[in-house]
């Protein structure tokens, strides 16, 4: 009989590969940060089970790994907040939403800026 | 069969059910029905949540239902908002000039 | 035992399920809202591993503030064009097998963890009644690995000054803008009537957290959507990025941490140690700060750049 | 007594879970969108506020069972709310998102 944490823990181990995979194969930017999101929470929910498996001392989960992913968390949001204000500026700058090794030309055209 | 158990089943039974509910969101196909299916799987997560945390006797679920609650509000508004009006848009304002 | 098995089947099966869809799903604005689902049904799972801390920052912060900041991009982004190809299917193979690596590499360690498994849940109980605190994930925030706190809360500042960089000069102390271009009776009404209630719940996670599940990251993140809401109705403007007390505001929590740790060299013989006896209304005050400076970061956060309206 | 507090909970959880199942059965096979938004807010308001009735004896008095209430009223008004935005989205034919 599989326990819970091995389940979520091979779980969390899926959800990283397909965040990956996602932040590889996609080539729309916004799609990139929602793939490098899930591959965070994989790797979060990799501590959650570590955790899990500490249970101890009259707690059901070791706290040091859950307090790390709510540090975690709050980090991976400040991350996700400053690249999607990349993005939008950059959008607002070339009217595309680009990838980063577009070979495109007109986006070293000078861009119509709003700088005086 | 226990109380406790009921409302495991409960709360599998509803999740299941949403999640068919998410077809709605794939097929749509007009805007309105991927809101209603979204909107739909938010409340079948917070009573699945709430069976779920009740019955294993984890009560600080109350409070994690109260704040998807709260956020699920304003996320599907924002949502509604954004698919109805996409030129819920600041942006091009300031290129326009 | 082998219902509840069942369910973390069920939840399993539906997250992996809601994975790949937000990744496959064609329409950008689809994806975000499989995200929102896919947050919900990981709080979900906290809940399951026994951690409703972590379950109600993924709720707040995971699932809903994250949430909202990517609806708001796919919404800003919809008439953008995308002048990039997707990989040829060559490289999608490429990339499936090493993704497929990557997982059955970290599925034999998840199998191969040691049993029993290392834990220091021993040690939080232990010197827990030193802090007076009954939450020991709080304790671990506050007191044991505070200095990983005190950088978090730090940390929210450089990603706030990247965000406010990105302004153009002329846009330069204006102000951010949330607000959606037709103001909506539906939106308002929302934004007069949720707000209340989701300031009395930011309040209790922040004054809870000392003892139940809760603190000053997740009170601060729902204060901080509360007033992203307002701003979003246009019932009230951000303040200039240029005002003095907003900018004090934003540091105050960071620099009461900082101010009580180096106190703590003095008067408790190490950085960020509490003096005993002190300990629990020390990490209190700091939670109070902490949650309001939080609010604000976050809440700018989510406004972004400072704009000036074309007048 | 408890018995019967039992029982409404069983009573009250399964008739909830039931109005989830009648929602998405109609979010999925109803014909146009504003048949769909109807089935839709018999799960939202029925569903989860059956539940909310249903889970009530099972909680702390009297801080949980406020909790249950603030969760169903605040879905309720978020459901109100997204609703009419969601009906006029459906008769104004927006495009399809």
């Amino acid at each position: 009989m599989i326990s819970t944490t091995t389940l979520f823990g091979l779980s969390s181990v899926i959800l990283v590969g397909l965040g990956l995979f996602g932040l590889i194969v996609n080539p729309q930017p916004l799609r990139k940060i929602l793939a490098f999101n899930l591959l965070g929470s994989g790797v979060f929910l990799l501590f959650g089970v570590i955790a899990r498996r500490g249970a101890g001392a009259g707690l059901n989960s070791d706290p040091v790994p859950q307090a790390l992913v709510i540090t975690g968390l709050v980090v991976a949001f400040a991350a996700t907040a400053l690249a999607v204000a990349l993005l939008l500026r950059l959008f607002q700058e070339t009217g595309q939403a680009i990838t980063l090794d577009t070979e495109d030309p007109s986006i070293h055209a000078p861009a119509r800026s709003n700088d005086p | 069969m226990t109380i406790p158990d009921l409302l495991l089943a409960a709360a599998v039974f509803v999740l299941a059910t949403v999640a068919l509910g998410m077809v709605r969101i794939l097929r749509g196909p007009a805007a309105a029905d991927r809101m209603m299916a979204a909107q739909l799987f938010g409340t079948g997560g917070i009573a699945a949540l709430l069976l779920l945390g009740v019955a294993t006797e984890a009560n600080a679920v109350l409070d994690v239902a109260l704040v998807l609650a709260l956020l699920a509000a304003f996320a599907s508004v924002a949502f509604v908002q954004g698919a109805s009006h996409p030129d819920g848009d600041d942006s091009k304002e300031t290129h326009s000039e | 035992m082998t219902l509840a098995l069942a369910v973390d089947i069920g939840l399993t099966l539906l997250v992996l399920a809601v994975a790949c869809w937000t990744l496959a799903v064609r329409d950008t604005f689809t994806s975000v809202i499989g995200f929102v689902a896919y947050g919900l049904l990981l709080a979900l799972i906290w809940v399951r591993l026994a951690a409703p801390d972590v379950a109600l920052t993924e709720a707040a912060m995971g699932s809903g503030l994250t949430g909202l900041l990517l609806l708001g991009a796919a919404a800003r982004l919809q008439n953008a064009k995308n002048i990039s190809a997707p990989p040829g299917l060559a490289l999608r193979w490429v990339a499936g097998v090493l993704c497929a690596l990557v997982s059955a590499g970290l599925a034999a360690m998840v199998l191969l963890l040691p049993d029993p498994a290392p834990t220091l849940a021993p040690a939080v109980v232990a010197h827990l009644p030193a802090t007076g605190l009954g939450n020991p994930v709080t304790g671990v925030l506050l007191a044991y690995r505070a200095i990983d706190t005190l950088l978090e809360a730090v940390v929210l500042l450089p990603a706030l000054l990247g965000v406010w960089s990105l302004a153009a000069d002329r846009d330069w102390g204006g102000a951010p803008r949330l607000r959606y271009h037709r103001p909506d009776g539906a939106l308002t009404l929302l934004a007069q009537v949720l707000p209340p209630f989701g300031i009395i719940v930011g309040i209790y996670l922040c004054w809870n957290g000392a003892d139940q599940p809760g603190g000053a990251f997740q009170g601060g993140a729902v204060l901080a959507a509360m007033w992203a809401l307002i701003l979003t109705a246009g019932l009230a403007e951000a303040p200039p990025v240029s005002r003095r007390w907003l900018r004090w505001l934003l540091v105050a929590g960071s620099a009461v941490f900082l101010v009580i740790g180096l106190a703590g060299i003095g008067f408790a013989d190490a950085f960020l140690a509490y003096p005993a006896g002190y300990a629990k209304p020390l990490i209190l005050t700091i939670e109070l700060v902490l949650t309001l400076s939080i609010a604000v970061a976050l809440g700018l956060l989510i406004a972004g750049p400072p704009t000036r309206t074309p007048s | 007594m408890s018995i019967a507090l039992g029982l409404f909970t069983i009573f009250a959880v399964v008739a909830g879970a039931f109005f989830f199942l009648a929602g998405t059965v109609g979010l999925l096979r109803f014909p146009d969108p504003l048949t769909r938004l109807h089935a839709l807010t018999k799960a939202d308001n029925l569903g989860l506020g059956l539940v909310v009735i249903g889970l009530l004896p099972q909680v702390a008095w009297p801080l949980g069972a406020i909790k249950l209430i603030a969760i169903w009223l605040i879905v309720l008004f978020a459901a109100t709310t997204v609703s009419q935005l969601m009906a006029r989205a459906a008769r104004d034919g927006g495009p399809p998102v």
